[in-house]
């Protein structure tokens, strides 16, 4: 690892400010931050590609798309509540339970998919909102407001769905489009996760809601002497990381053809943060980008179906995805080069 | 595409000769069972040579299952074994498969299509198993001549896993065929399937019930149940008045090896290996063969305890 | 507790030598050559961005220089952390006092070298013992406690606490970094007899400020920087106010500041206060009129922050009324006041104003976004230009305006704040000690800048406990103490004699500190 | 000042220098924290004691001492962590690889328990300083950083011992009294959790090093500033992290009697971190007491023995948990009183 690590310094600097103009645009577009994790993807796909040629054929690359799709939404979404400076652990349980909820309600509106998405992503919103009520109104510290809730809409899924995986959505056009459709040769999952991605970046990048959320996350105070209206923002992106999540548990219905309470949606909390983290989200607010979350959520999965091909033993893939995220993060900081001091954010 | 078009490939791809790969997609890929699982498909692979399984963990994630499976797929494997983490993933499962012309077999937990056919099955057949643990367990009650009166059982499991809730299910019904007489009261303990869960949720049930002199216990696997019978014993139950009857006996072995008295009575040994090897066997013969697949193969489950477990072929670590 | 230093006086302390420094894109230090002696204080000036704060901070071992060296007492030294200049005796107060919010003030001042009992325990008893006697030796022993939490002090307060750290221990070298910048002239009054203290026990004094008036009353010599470049050092008998200013500038300021807003339409009043109790303060009434300049003074604590932050709606109001324009209004929040044209550039920058990680483009635009953008769109191009128009006209040292503002000299950072609100163009704008660490230059711009606005019709609140700033810009003044106004004076009646009386309406101890 | 004074007494803040001597006392000697934390432990208690007078018989109260000890441990551990700033999310990993350490290394050297304990302790120191070197010289942030070594201790975990339970613990006197023994009448796990606890606490309040930390965590720029070696603190504080995730790993091998690779410790670092968040812990650093954890894991604590205790099914005990959560913290800040703006710390 260490030599590549080394490789990475010695080649000059891209972001050195006295380079031509034309790669300042290129790296401005890019984002310097986002420059060391297409390195360290660059690095994986060519060590992978040269050990099995496979990982190229389109079907794998799909195969790969349509596995990130449903984390890489969640990913995104706590990028934009992190970026507000908060945190949202409780992604994965609203995702099981709009996925429980989706199906229920297909069945019981016996066989309407339209309403069943419709219900579920109600629902999202509502737990969303949920989130942002008790964490504004009720002043409760968003990691343990949504570390409550992440226990409590568990609860709420396994109580409507007696625990047991809901409903049978296989036989469904509108799912069956869903989990394995595709439009212009790109699977359906992949569509929605892209399409999603990009209105939440240019909604950050471009909007002033974005750039206020940057300002919340980068000074609250400071936000709201210039007139910002906090607590609304608070809510806002809560429920609309409820109304993701909720899309995504839409997903896990339409992929595993049943309504599933937990499985399919447990741990995938950690998972988006990590994301959002390896893709240079401080998570002390203020600073993220959808772009380098979407280049870390890539870097997981290309790293996981990757393994998988090379037959690596399970347990040596937890050793490397570990490893994996030391190291993509510490080329990150090598470039950047800050004085080694105290905490890194 | 709108996804629905059924690529209409032969069921099972004629005679195949060359080097054979298969995948083997497990939930709970890091509990000891599965472990073993994967290494009696490996050992089986090397054996009849020319034959590669690549392992993979799904966890309890049935959205990882489809991932797993659909990169199974892409990368062209030729057979695919896997114990889904929910069985209701059955019909995407075995649409998958068939749409990809690729033989499949489902491994421990059976799985059925849209229509409600099973696709070929090896393992344990998840109720009878439970059966037999309930079967032991009443046999050992009603030997030891306990009254329903003074008698507690404990039932202790991961409820929002349906395998577990059916093989537990399956414990009751056989358990009061074979004590016969009134079956004692069953408290449901509801477990993360770690021993460690199962210690604690049980102190608390216990102590709920400090003047019960005997305890039948039963759950969904080794886990549960030495965990189970571990609180008992630190709450100073006398491994005499314990039947814990476990399920998989890797660790009730534990106990045994060390020649401890102990309240973990017997357990049904399901050899792992034996499952994996099969399963990739079966695989691979109808891939060079072109036959179908066998409906089903269920693995020979054995009964055992302090006396007879090594004979068994039960490896203890 | 400062130990005198054994140097006989008159021998240099610290000598600075050809030391030069650059960050990304500025040079902040070029080849400076300075010297302080053992029982002398050494005023450094420039204008913001002159590069004061650098050459303390390497002082300091916070920076390291790119070249020169230090020499401490005839030693070589290379100070690589905080901690090894901290233990040579060598202290910084720095401009921007660092608290730690949830501990004690006594732990806060002894930070890094609490005093121990056997093994590792903490000797709480000698910890309260010795900040209170110093407390009591530096005459601050009435504006602040050892045990209030870090977090609810004041600006004055905190800067106090940031000195009190600087004294602990063994102090060879000690360098104050703009430290009045946030006191009141009482305050004052206590900081300058510690240091004059500190100078006759022998400590090397470097004393950072763009007030003239503390220059001339505290300094024994003056050394000038200019753009990193040292551009030259008086003895503070031989030379003048003028002199400064234009080796500081380099070119004359023709006289400080001149008022030339007539006050037109002084009848109309745009921010009407009506007998207003919060937690802070009591019953207060005042009007800001249209074309106006409202001055509001009073020692540290009097309570004039926390008055005009529940005027915008940022504190609670217990009972009273505010009108804004003749119209009463409900602000429930500082949201509402910039809807309705009220704009507060608070005291605290760091900590209420900047959003330091992001660009001076994004501090300046934050109060317009909305305005600037179409359909939630924000317009780049016009954003830059209106940003580079406010850069420009309050001159802000900064390469660009895609700098982060965390990396912007500190006067220069309170410029960025001016310009937020000037982007914003409000009906009253309430400026919280709007020339703190800002530069004479900078200072005249500012001061004509408000003479502007006002001329413009805008009302304009200015709290601010410099009291020749007061006297030049307002044309009413208002005085607070303990959180009650003890009276108004106009332009020409203002003296200030008269402010101090009102100021201290109640008895003074003999440090000249309120009780 | 008389204006602060007034301030400052008529707020219920305890620091208040008016305040009646005695109660003041008092309160500093629960922390005003832990009152909100002491209120909702008791309505708790009497719920359930009403409901079940069993609740009160000293078996089950040694049943919920001894269920709290391990996860209790780590989040101690984790107070510390997070006082200074930071996070450690592989703590529960950490804990594994240690139990199977100590049980491989017991059986290793024919049933030597102490080297077996040795054996972990020394793992954990180590696994705790890989954290802290990844962070302080590899300039990784803590939540990636311990994200990393989640996967990465996990899967070594796994690997030596190939996933397998390992070796045989119940015979050995010295585990059998970790696990089963007691002093005083009180189980052995409640002393080892206790006198940890104890240590900790004394380390954070009343030596330099834990003001230290919490200056560091409160105002790192101060702490170094005034020659505060952060770097060291920081290695300090991961390494006792390791220490005390490799006890609780040795009590997981006790209780189990066998070295568990992965079942037993994963997700202790969300009840760790729930736990430390819900006993006043703010996760930007500099506050938080050990006092306030430890009511929070027995609150906790008692919560689950009490749902099982009345039988209540387990989907609405993860409900209930939820609510709890969320009750408990409003209460904290309901008489906090603080302004509902912005996102609470
Ligand atoms: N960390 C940094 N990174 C980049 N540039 C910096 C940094 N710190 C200071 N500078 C630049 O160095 C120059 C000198 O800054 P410095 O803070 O020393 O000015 P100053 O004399 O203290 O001004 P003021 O009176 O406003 O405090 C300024 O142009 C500033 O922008
Ligand atoms: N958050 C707080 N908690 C407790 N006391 C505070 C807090 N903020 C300020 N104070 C005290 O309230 C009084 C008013 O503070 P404030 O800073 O508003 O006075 P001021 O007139 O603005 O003086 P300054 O010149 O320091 O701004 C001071 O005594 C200050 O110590
Ligand atoms: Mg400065
Ligand atoms: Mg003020």
């Amino acid at each position: 690892m260490s030599q590549t690590a080394d490789r990475i310094a010695s080649s000059p600097a891209p972001d050195s400010p006295t380079r031509g103009l034309s790669l300042r645009r290129a790296l401005d577009f890019v984002g310097v931050q986002n420059v060391s994790l297409l390195i360290a993807l660059g690095i994986l796909v060519t060590i992978i590609g040269t050990q099995d040629p496979v990982f190229f054929q389109t079907a794998n690359i799909k195969t790969i798309g349509t596995a990130v799709a449903i984390s890489g939404l969640l990913a995104v979404a706590q990028t934009v509540v992190i970026v507000l400076g908060a945190l949202d652990i409780s992604v994965g349980s609203q995702a099981g339970l709009a996925s429980v909820v989706s199906a229920m309600a297909f069945t019981a509106t016996s066989g309407n998919a339209a309403l069943g998405i419709a219900a579920a992503l109600a629902l999202g919103l509502c737990c969303g909102l949920v989130n942002g009520v008790v964490i504004v109104f009720g002043r409760v510290n968003p990691v343990i407001a949504t570390l409550a809730t992440l226990a409590a809409f568990k609860g709420v899924a396994q109580l409507v769905s007696n625990g047991r995986a809901q409903g049978y959505t296989g036989a469904d056009p509108v799912f069956i489009f869903l989990s394995r459709g595709s439009i212009a040769g790109i699977p359906t999952l992949i569509w929605v996760f892209v399409l999603a991605a990009a209105a939440v970046h240019v909604m950050l990048k471009y909007t002033d809601l974005g750039r206020n959320i940057y300002a919340i996350g980068g000074n609250d105070n400071a936000a709201r002497l210039s007139g910002i209206n906090i607590n609304r923002y608070i809510l806002g992106v809560y429920a609309m990381t409820g109304l993701i999540a909720a899309l995504a548990g839409i997903l896990i219905t339409a992929r595993t053809g049943s309504g599933q309470p937990v499985s399919g949606s447990e741990g995938l909390e950690l998972e988006a943060i990590t994301a959002a983290a390896l893709g240079g989200c401080a998570l002390k607010g203020g600073k993220g980008a959808v772009s380098g979350t979407i280049l870390a959520v890539l870097l997981l999965g290309v790293l996981t179906n990757g393994m998988t091909l090379l037959g690596i033993n399970p347990f040596w893939q937890n050793v490397a995805k570990g490893t994996l995220l030391v190291v993509a993060v510490v080329i990150q900081q090598v470039r950047s080069g800050e004085r080694r001091v105290g905490l890194p954010t | 595409s709108s996804g629905q078009e059924a690529t209409d490939n032969p069921d099972v791809g004629g005679q195949k000769t060359g080097p054979i790969t298969i995948a083997y997609l497990q939930k709970q890929g890091d509990q000891q069972y599965f472990v073993d699982e994967a290494a009696g498909a490996t050992d089986a692979a090397k054996e009849l040579g020319e034959v590669k399984v690549s392992v993979v963990n799904l966890g309890l994630d049935s959205n990882k299952a489809i991932s797993e499976l659909d990169a199974a797929i892409a990368r062209g494997v030729d057979g695919i074994a896997i114990v889904a983490p929910d069985q209701q993933i059955g019909p995407q499962v075995i649409d998958k498969a068939k749409q990809a012309g690729i033989p499949l077999v489902a491994s421990d937990d059976s799985l059925k299509d849209g229509s409600g056919a099973e696709a070929p099955f090896v393992g344990f057949d998840g109720p009878s198993m439970g059966q037999e643990v309930g079967k032991k367990a009443g046999e050992l009650y009603k030997q030891a001549g306990w009254t329903a009166a003074d008698t507690r059982i404990i039932a202790a499991w991961k409820q929002d896993l349906t395998v577990c809730t059916d093989r537990v299910n399956g414990a009751k019904g056989a358990f009061t065929e074979a004590a016969g007489g009134d079956v004692p009261q069953i408290i449901e303990v509801g477990t993360d399937n770690t021993p460690t869960g199962a210690q604690d949720k049980a102190g608390a049930v216990i102590t709920a019930n400090q003047n019960v002199k005997h305890w039948v216990v039963w759950g969904c696997n080794d886990e549960n149940v030495t965990g189970v019978v571990t609180a008992l014993q630190n709450s100073g139950k006398k491994p005499a008045d314990i039947i814990g009857v476990g399920l998989g006996a890797y660790l009730s072995c534990k106990d045994w090896k060390a020649g401890q008295q102990t309240g973990n009575r017997a357990a049904l040994f399901i050899d792992g290996r034996e499952v994996g090897a099969s399963a990739i066997r079966a695989l691979v013969e109808s891939i060079r063969s072109g036959n179908p697949l066998p409906a089903k193969s269920v693995a020979k489950t054995t009964m055992v305890d302090a006396t007879n477990w090594e004979q068994a072929g039960l490896a203890c670590t | 507790m400062t130990t005198p230093a054994t140097a006989p006086p008159a021998a240099e302390a610290l000598c600075v030598e050809a030391l030069s420094k650059r960050f990304a894109g500025v040079r902040a230090l070029h080849d400076v050559h300075i010297d302080v002696r053992a029982g002398e204080v050494l005023a450094l000036m420039g204008e913001n961005g002159a590069g004061k704060s650098t050459l303390l901070k390497i002082l300091s071992g916070d920076y390291q220089p790119d070249s020169g060296r230090l020499v401490l007492e005839g030693e070589p030294v290379v100070f690589r952390t905080p901690a090894e200049a901290h233990r040579a005796g060598v202290r910084i107060i720095y401009q921007e006092p660092e608290i730690v919010p949830h501990v004690s003030v006594a732990e806060n001042v002894y930070i890094g070298a609490l005093p121990r009992r056997r093994g590792r325990l903490l000797d709480r008893g000698a910890l309260h013992a010795r900040v209170q006697a110093d407390l009591e030796r530096y005459g601050f022993a009435q504006v602040l406690r050892p045990d209030t939490l870090g977090g609810r002090l004041s600006a004055a307060q905190r800067q106090l606490v940031e000195i009190l750290r600087a004294l602990t221990g063994n102090v060879r070298v000690i360098a104050f970094d703009e430290p009045t910048s946030s006191l009141s002239e009482h305050e004052v009054d206590a900081l300058f007899a510690l240091i004059r203290r500190l100078r006759d026990d022998g400590v090397a004094i470097i004393y950072v400020s763009h007030r003239m008036k503390e220059i001339f009353r505290i300094a024994d010599r003056v050394a000038v920087l200019r753009d990193g470049r040292l551009v030259g050092q008086r003895a503070v008998a031989e030379t003048s106010e003028d002199e400064l200013v234009r080796m500081m500038v380099g070119r004359d300021l023709s006289a400080m500041f001149r008022r030339r807003h007539t006050g037109a339409a002084r009848d109309r009043s745009m921010l009407s206060v009506r007998s207003l109790t919060t937690d802070d303060v009591t019953d207060i009434s005042f009007d800001v009129r249209a074309g106006e300049v409202l001055g509001l003074t009073g020692l540290v604590g009097a309570g004039r922050s926390e008055l005009v932050r529940a005027v915008v709606g940022d504190l609670p109001i217990r009972s009273g009324r505010v009108l804004v324009d003749g119209e009463p209004v409900r602000l429930r929040s500082p949201r509402d006041a910039v809807r309705v044209g009220i704009g507060l550039a608070p005291e605290e920058r760091k900590a209420d104003a900047l959003i330091l990680e992001r660009t001076v483009r994004d501090n300046v635009s934050l109060a317009v976004l909305s305005r600037l953008s179409r359909f939630r769109i924000v317009r780049r191009g016009r954003e830059r230009d209106l940003v580079n128009r406010y850069v420009r006209q309050l001159d802000v040292r900064t390469p660009s305006v895609e700098q982060e503002v965390r990396r912007l000299s500190g006067g220069n950072q309170q410029k960025v704040v001016l310009a937020r609100w000037l982007a914003r163009r409000p009906k009253v704008l309430i400026l919280d000690e709007p020339t703190r660490g800002i530069d004479v230059g900078a200072k005249a711009e500012i001061y004509s800048l408000i003479d502007e606005l006002a001329a413009e019709g805008i009302a304009v609140l200015v709290i601010s406990s410099e009291l020749p700033e007061i006297l030049g810009l307002a044309d009413r003044i208002i005085v607070m103490q303990h959180g009650r106004i003890t009276g108004e004076l106009t332009h020409d009646d203002a003296t200030e004699e008269r402010i101090l009386a009102l100021a201290m309406a109640d008895q003074l101890t003999s440090e000249g500190v309120i009780r």
